[in-house]
């Protein structure tokens, strides 16, 4: 959905299905989800990926559309959970009678309240200062929010209980499944909003200033009030988001405030990729999948995943959604086919090196944490003693010959590259 | 003291540079011309390293093809750019003190000199480069270059932009750096300085030298200058 | 009430001139290159556990000088393979970087150290009371901290001001490649300026891992108030560093020494509230409470009403 | 009837030095004024004064007769001065398509909205391909504009000012940089584009200089030391003193 | 045969990540020694441990919950920091109301806020150790014997545990030496603090001759310090100053000064039960100490209720557990009070020294030696809870 491919739809003759096709797909798979992924762990890690997702597409409204770096995008999400957490307490008193299903919709109003009042003195330089202020702000927020107990709780929080209030098409929220289908619903309906907002002449105005602001305000526009209007849709949606979780979590946290929720978006935003509408989507969907599934199978998770972020700022600077898009031109001139056999050329050797240095590490944290007489670990299923040498010789072969070959895959890959993207290229490149 | 040979150069799968051969003599100024386009800014580019070169390029008999941009620079050649890099958040002192490679060592010229010759930065020397108009940034960054000290200096399109007056200034400036020993080779877009000034003159094509001559010699030559350059 | 205010102001000064000690290899970092270095604790972090190994061995002082060398080390080697690459992607982009470096970092010392607090103590020539008031004891570990930092500011404070190095990495974070074609060695001086800012903070970890304890969990507890320091103090001041290590050091100390509390107030005013209303967290707020919070609301008045911090005068 | 740009004792310093020393100049609507004048005289910084991008340190800038002095840039663009700048200033991440839009949008009346799809709004669509086709980018209109070659960005640069149809166009050296042919597009361009408009242009090029303008003013040293017909400046002595110098004959 | 699986919710990173490292150990080690090498229960199904990180944070820890029941497991254990457990017991309850069909129980094994076995008591919530009020009722006895203490120092982490150990030093300081003066009452934020310096100046300058604090973890090791640099030299009433590296801190600067109050006995070991029991953890764990001795209780008596509930049911199992009395390796008697799910055992006061030490403490030559012990009967304190069981 990059930006110079949208403009070229701007005529309305193409055909419905092709115009909504994206929606509509989009729309079923959200519903046929739940059979897929029925399991537990399946609806927990697919409801915090849709709170995500709206989370982190309102944090690219800022970043990626308005080019404000914001550190401080949870005191919106956390605000929202707060808020509406505590109405779902109001409903169980029954001093409040209000549907559970349109409760995020008051974290989304005390997130716009809040980005209201921060934005008023915050969007009114970007760069550094903005950055700086979001930070402040947010580190703020979240020092408060351990002081005034009322509301936040302290340490603990505030958490609620989700079905107390009138039943929905017989829902009561009592089941995740049905949890599901509430942030799903709310999912489609949110990320169509802020796709069309990006569409609107705000969005586009957005996308300006964070360009040129000065050149903005020549054409008429103050770079501050647009900055302002995106912040506070921004934050409404990271109100709702926050009132999803608190629906989904049934506590919210100081930390649902804190610095690091603030980076993990961040984080998510980055790595799919800020510079389209569906990195951030993609960014949530790997980093939940990352951090729900990764840490199931090993202790030391949390080090492929700095690994990992640290290699994709490398080598993907525009998230991975950059990285599928660098396959457009291969793919429109269907020469995806040619790269097929170079991509497993340089693939296996570069996974059995991977495999070996994760073996490698997964031993020397057996060795060092495991008790002192155990020394049978299991990998992948396979049982042996790290007190042997052999495990270590087969790590060893498999990084260093794995490392070896991929590197001299590289020249290869590169020109098998190159030949399927150049247009020039006649097509003997599709058969080599 | 420059000799290119069969100099070849690409932005990503553009072939810009196709065989571009001449050479610049010591003391000696030397000036390229040719449409906009050609490739001249891209042949001064890839001497200094900032675009990577084909082929060989000889200063002073050594090789500096594939050599780094500083390293180049301080064997002494230096490059004034068109687009007027001055550094903006830098004082004009500052930007010319920039230009120093070796604070320890006297070059041909002091500071005093350039404010000599541009009253101008002079007055506004304590001031953000960045807010200069755009004739004083042509002048600093042609300084700038100066401060440094090189042997031979590669200018591109000194007098954009200038008030004629000013244009005149340049071109005197042009002569005294000649004077003092420094061999240049210039891009220029407005012939009469360049035929004022230079010794040799090259015409581009694309991609490649398409004449050679003394500006005597391009004045006779109407072919040339019709097919080659714009009159 | 005068001991506490007396210790109370030492103990500022100490705390302000090792937060000095991290906002100075920052602000290096941080102005120069325009790198907003969320590794920056980590590399601290890292100086206190290689000290705390050399010292095993070697004991503190060889450690004190080896241990900031090879954090300095490591990080050159951070720049030179991998921020200068990501570099070119802008600003965000390493920041991403850093912030996954942090990540990174932490986690290689608990693979490494593992999870516990080291043991990591001051030098047996400096476990004494220098003096003692009130029958408080000033441990003389403090006092050389005190003199490390200040020796630290000076130093570096001639570096900036009497080479060009500082004018080459301005020049060279807009323009590289002009740089370079004017002759400076712009990737050297890059990867010298980061190992440098590393070393710094490394210097910092070496001298704070015995005073406040060496465990996986000190990066994060600095977290972001090296970033507040740089920005109050505006960027590219190391003065402005100081002074803002200085006042946040102070006000943080203060703020725990001195138990008034909005309650104080009122009742000074002889006004009453309820006691059950949901404001009341906002009538018995005490300064120690507030302590963890005024360096932010620091960081963000001075950000509205000077956005280029108090010494700066530059605001990107 | 009140002149198009009127200034009254303008005047700027930066600290100590004062830049513009108190220009007095009334540019009459529908005229095509250009400045002149040696390089730091004060030419881009006058265009910044009245555009809104600096405050003034003295006097007053009228607008059609209003006081404008001091406002933002956005306001002043509001009441109908658009201006284009000497180094090129656009969007670069944004199509050529988009830019122009972007110069469209506040003319159009589309304010802040966001309860308006761009992509919808055909009238706004219909009138920007019309400004590239001015321009001649047609071909171009969905390349980001960071990757157009100098010559197409500086033609946007004037597209983006031109676009949102404001009565009075201020151009800074629309044509520098430019090769001959260039150059003579970018003259058509202008005269097509700020036809009917009041035009106020600074450039150094003395041909287009002769060939575009009504009226020239010579400012120097942050002061206008004549201001008159084409003819009349080319013979003035001052001015050949103060500004074309020696190469006059050129 | 089958396996029962345990799930075990606690810090596993982050600033107390080598407490909740150090409770997997024991859990696992008292799975493997004390169930499995055994025969395991229920004629041969083996006790599995099976850790979640909740980085200490009571959101996590739902998040954990949720993928714990997702795998199918029906007993939690957690104990560090109350804030978690008193998140846990209320999503536990919750869960097991609108799921009946797979109920989970949870073990609490170290989170001793008096809440949870008071106001927030429930049927599915079992605390092995002796809450706040319990041990502090044991450690004001102590105190209440120095009459040398005139002035007393509060401190501890910003959060309900915190609060609950002031709550109560003010409660039985009251009753107990109502002449002592409490000079300063202060809660600072939990793991946050980098430098403790200005509160042991604040506590020195406050003329305290005793401090009392719940603190643990990294902000028991830089309180500790603290105090030792400012040359306070007034005894120290603790609830975990020992291990996990503070031990080593504290290290000389504490000796005869730190007191602690515990459910367990380091030194001189009681029996040979326990000896061997230690003695087998320090083999396996050459770093690590037992240091939270009643989870070895807790799995022991999770198995003993297991047996008698001849089912591994979690309803079957809690009715078992209910009054259920069992034989800790020390030989002590430790009853499940049925009416609030709260342990009741004996208490030990101990000192921090390095005379007399067999178990020492973080490899460091210093351990806790008991020097007094309230009985199981006169530790125990009434209860309020009003407790909903299942029919
Ligand atoms: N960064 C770049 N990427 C791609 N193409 C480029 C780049 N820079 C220049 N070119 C192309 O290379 C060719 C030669 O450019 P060059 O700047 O050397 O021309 P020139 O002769 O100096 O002309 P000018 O008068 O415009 O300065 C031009 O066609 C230009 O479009
Ligand atoms: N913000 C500023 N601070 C200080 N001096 C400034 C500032 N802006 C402009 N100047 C100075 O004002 C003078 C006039 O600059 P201006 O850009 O207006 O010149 P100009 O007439 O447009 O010249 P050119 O034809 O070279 O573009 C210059 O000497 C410049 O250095
Ligand atoms: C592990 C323990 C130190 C936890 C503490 N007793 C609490 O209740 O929070
Ligand atoms: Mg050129
Ligand atoms: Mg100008």
């Amino acid at each position: 959905m990059s930006e110079i491919a949208k403009t070229a739809t701007a005529e309305n003759s193409v055909p419905f299905v092709k115009r909504y096709g994206v929606w509509i797909g989009f729309f079923i798979m959200l519903m046929v989800m739940p059979y897929i992924f029925s399991s537990n762990v399946g609806l927990y890690t697919m409801n915090l990926m849709g709170i995500f997702i709206i989370f982190a597409l309102s944090y690219n409204m800022l970043l990626g559309q308005g080019g404000m770096l914001s550190f401080g995008h949870a005191v919106y999400f956390g605000l929202g959970g707060f808020m509406s957490v505590h109405f779902m307490n109001y409903i169980e008193d029954g001093s409040f009678i209000f549907p559970m299903w349109l409760l995020p919709i008051f974290g989304g109003l005390i997130g716009l309240v809040f980005a209201i009042i921060i934005g008023s003195f915050s969007t009114r330089k970007a760069g550094t200062v903005f950055a700086m202020i979001s930070l402040g702000v947010g580190e703020l927020m979240a020092a408060s929010s351990l002081i005034f107990v009322a509301f936040f709780g302290g340490e603990e929080g505030v958490s609620g209980d989700r079905t107390m209030g009138p039943p929905l098409f017989g829902f009561d929220f009592a089941q995740d499944v049905q949890v599901y289908y509430l942030i799903a619903a709310w999912v489609f309906v949110t990320v169509g909003l802020m796709y069309l907002f990006s569409r609107t002449p705000a969005g586009r105005m957005a996308n300006a200033v964070r360009d040129n602001a000065e050149r903005a305000e020549f054409v008429g526009y103050s770079q501050r009030k647009v900055r302002f209007v995106s912040f506070c849709v921004s934050g409404f949606f990271a109100g709702i988001a926050g009132g999803l979780f608190a629906i989904n979590f049934e506590i919210v946290t100081e930390e649902n405030l804190n610095a690091l929720t603030s980076g993990v978006v961040l984080l998510m935003a980055f790595i799919g990729g800020v510079g389209f509408f569906v990195g951030p989507i993609i960014g949530a969907v790997v980093f939940t999948l990352l951090q729900s599934i990764l840490s199931n199978y090993t202790d030391i998770w949390q080090l492929y995943v700095g690994v990992l972020f640290v290699l994709t700022v490398m080598y993907a600077p525009h998230g991975l959604t950059g990285i599928m898009m660098m396959h457009t031109p291969a793919y429109r001139m269907k020469r995806m086919g040619s790269l097929l056999v170079p991509y497993l050329r340089i693939g296996i050797p570069t996974i059995s090196f991977l495999a070996g240095v994760a073996g490698f590490l997964e031993m020397i944290h057996h060795v060092r944490s495991a008790p002192v007489d155990e020394t049978l670990m299991s990998l992948v299923g396979i049982e042996f003693d790290t007190h042997s040498v052999m495990p270590w010789v087969v790590i060893a072969i498999l990084a260093v010959v794995g490392g070896y070959l991929a590197k001299t895959q590289v020249g290869q890959f590169r020109e098998a590259w190159e030949t399927a993207n150049n247009p020039d290229a006649k097509s003997e490149g599709a058969s080599s | 003291m420059l000799e290119v040979l069969d100099l070849h150069a690409f932005y990503g799968k553009s072939h810009i540079l196709q065989g571009v051969n001449f050479t610049v003599g010591e003391g000696e100024i030397v000036s390229l011309l040719g449409r906009n386009g050609v490739g001249r800014s891209t042949t001064i580019k890839s001497i200094m390293g900032e675009v990577p070169p084909h082929g060989s390029i000889k200063y002073k008999g050594e090789e500096i093809a594939g050599l780094k941009e500083h390293e180049i620079a301080h064997r002494g050649l230096g490059y004034v750019p068109e687009n007027r890099d001055v550094f903006p958040g830098m004082t004009v002192r500052q930007n010319l003190l920039m230009g120093v490679k070796d604070m320890k060592k006297q070059g041909r010229w002091a500071m005093e000199d350039m404010f000599k010759m541009f009253p101008n930065l002079r007055e506004r020397a304590d001031v953000d480069a960045g807010v200069l108009s755009g004739g004083e940034q042509q002048m600093l960054t042609m300084c700038r270059t100066l401060m440094g000290d090189p042997d031979l200096v590669m200018i591109d399109e000194p007098t954009e932009g200038l008030a004629p007056k000013i244009v005149a200034q340049v071109g005197d400036l042009l002569a005294e750096i000649a004077n003092r020993g420094v061999s240049i080779l210039l891009v220029e877009q407005k012939l009469a300085i360049a035929m004022r000034i230079s010794h040799r003159l090259y015409v581009m094509g694309h991609g490649h030298m398409v004449y050679e001559g003394t500006p005597d010699e391009l004045k006779a030559n109407d072919q040339v200058r019709k097919e080659w350059l714009e009159v | 009430m005068f001991e506490l205010i007396f210790f109370s102001l030492l103990n500022g000064i100490v705390t302000g001139l090792l937060l000095f000690m991290l906002a100075s290899g920052l602000t290096l970092i941080f102005s120069m290159m325009g790198v907003l270095n969320f590794a920056h604790a980590s590399f601290y972090m890292l100086g206190a556990y290689l000290a705390y190994t050399i010292s095993i061995y070697m004991g503190f002082w060889v450690g004190l000088i080896v241990a900031p060398i090879l954090v300095g080390l490591i990080g050159a080697v951070v720049e030179r393979y991998g921020l200068r690459y990501v570099h070119r992607w802008g600003h965000v982009a390493e920041l991403i970087f850093t912030f996954g470096l942090a990540f990174l970092i932490e986690e290689v010392v608990q693979f490494i150290w593992g999870k516990d607090t080291k043991a990591y103590l001051e030098p047996e020539v400096l476990q004494f009371p220098l003096f003692t008031f009130f029958g408080q004891n000033f441990p003389a570990y403090k006092a050389f901290m005190l003199l490390i930092s200040i020796a630290i500011f000076v130093m570096l404070l001639l570096i900036l001001t009497k080479s060009r190095v500082g004018l080459i990495i301005q020049a060279a974070i807009h323009k590289p490649n002009m740089t370079a074609m004017l002759g400076h060695n712009v990737p050297l001086v890059f990867m010298g300026v980061f190992g440098v800012g590393c070393a710094l903070a490394g210097v910092a970890g070496v001298i704070a891992g015995p005073a406040l304890g060496t465990f996986p969990g000190m990066a994060v507890v600095l977290g972001s108030i090296v970033f507040v320091i740089v920005v109050i103090g505006g960027l590219g001041s190391l003065t402005g560093a100081f002074v803002a290590s200085l006042i946040i050091g102070l006000l943080q100390t203060f703020a725990i020494a001195l138990d008034y509390s909005v309650n104080d107030l009122l009742t000074a005013l002889n006004i009453s509230f309820d006691a059950d209303s949901a404001l009341r967290d906002l009538w018995s707020l005490s300064l120690p409470q507030v302590a963890p919070i005024l360096p932010y609301l620091l960081l963000v008045l001075v950000l509205i009403f000077r956005p280029t911090g108090l010494f700066g005068n530059r605001e990107t | 009837m009140s002149a198009a740009i009127e200034l009254r004792d303008l005047r700027k310093s930066f600290g100590p030095t004062e830049i513009i020393r108190g220009v007095d100049l009334q540019i009459e609507k529908g005229e095509r004024h250009a400045i002149i004048g040696p390089n730091g005289a004060g030419k881009s910084t006058l265009f910044h004064l009245i555009s809104g991008r600096y405050n003034l340190s003295g006097g007053a800038v009228h607008l059609h007769g209003e006081d404008i002095s001091n406002l933002p840039p956005y306001e002043i663009y509001r009441k109908g001065l658009s201006r284009s700048f000497q180094v090129t200033n656009i969007f670069p991440n944004m199509s050529v398509f988009e830019n122009v839009r972007c110069g469209l949008m506040w003319a159009k009346d589309y304010k802040y909205s966001f309860w308006h799809l761009v992509d919808r709004e055909h009238d706004l669509n219909r009138k920007t391909a019309q400004v590239i086709e001015e321009i001649g980018l047609t071909s171009r209109q969905h390349i980001p504009a960071g990757v157009l070659t100098y010559a197409e960005q500086r033609a946007l640069e004037i597209g983006i000012s031109a676009a949102g149809g404001a009565d009075v166009i201020m151009l800074d050296e629309p044509t520098a940089g430019m090769s001959h042919s260039e150059t003579d597009q970018a003259i058509e361009l202008i005269r097509k584009i700020t036809d009917g408009k009041t035009l106020v242009m600074v450039e150094h090029d003395m041909g287009v200089v002769f060939d575009v303008a009504d009226r020239i003013s010579v400012l120097v040293y942050g002061e206008i030391i004549a201001c008159d017909t084409p003819e009349n400046i080319r013979n003035s002595k001052a001015v050949q003193e103060a500004y074309l110098g020696a190469e006059a004959e050129d | 045969a089958d396996t029962i699986k345990i799930a075990f919710i606690d810090p596993l990173s982050g600033p107390f990540a080598a407490t909740g490292t150090n409770g997997l150990r024991e859990f696992e080690f008292a799975a493997d020694t004390l169930v499995n090498a055994k025969g395991g229960v229920l004629g041969g199904q083996q006790f599995v441990i099976v850790p979640f990180d909740n980085k200490i944070s009571p959101k996590e820890s739902l998040v954990q919950l949720k993928r714990a029941i997702g795998e199918g497991i029906q007993y939690i254990a957690q104990g560090n920091s109350s804030g978690v457990a008193n998140a846990l017991t209320d999503a536990i309850k919750k869960h097991n109301k609108r799921n009946p069909d797979k109920p989970v129980l949870f073990l609490n094994y170290s989170a001793v806020d008096p809440a949870l076995t008071n106001a927030k008591c429930n049927f599915w919530h079992f605390r092995f150790d002796a809450n706040a009020d319990i041990k502090m009722n044991a450690l004001t006895d102590v105190i209440a014997q120095e009459d040398g203490i005139k002035k007393i120092y509060l401190i501890g982490q910003d959060y309900s545990f915190g609060k609950a150990v002031a709550a109560a030093a003010v409660k039985f300081l009251g009753e107990k030496r109502p002449d002592i003066e409490i000079v300063g009452n202060e809660l600072h934020p939990i793991g946050k603090v980098k430098d403790f310096t200005p509160y042991a100046t604040k506590i020195r300058a406050s003329g305290a001759d005793a401090v009392i604090t719940g603190n643990w973890g990294a902000d028991m090791v830089g309180l500790g310090k603290a105090i030792g640099d400012t040359g306070l030299d007034v005894p120290i009433y603790t609830y975990y100053a020992a291990k996990n590296g503070i031990t080593k801190t504290i290290g000389a600067s504490g000796k005869n000064k730190i007191r602690l109050v515990h459910e367990g006995n380091d030194n001189p070991p009681l029996n040979e039960e326990i000896t061997a029991y230690y003695t087998g953890f320090k083999a396996k764990y050459p770093d690590m100490d037992i240091t939270q001795y009643r989870i070895a209780n807790t799995v022991g008596m999770l198995a003993d209720a297991m047996e008698k509930a001849g089912s591994s049911d979690p309803v079957a199992v809690a009715k078992a557990l209910e009054g259920m009395e069992f034989k800790t390796l020390n030989g002590d008697i430790l009853t499940m009070r049925a009416e609030d799910h709260q342990a009741i055992q004996p208490i030990r006061i101990s000192v921090h020294t390095d005379e007399n030490v067999t178990f020492d403490a973080d490899n460091s030559g210093f351990g806790l030696v008991t020097e007094s012990t309230v009985t199981a009967a006169d530790s125990a304190l009434p209860s309020t809870c009003k407790m909903d069981r299942p029919s």
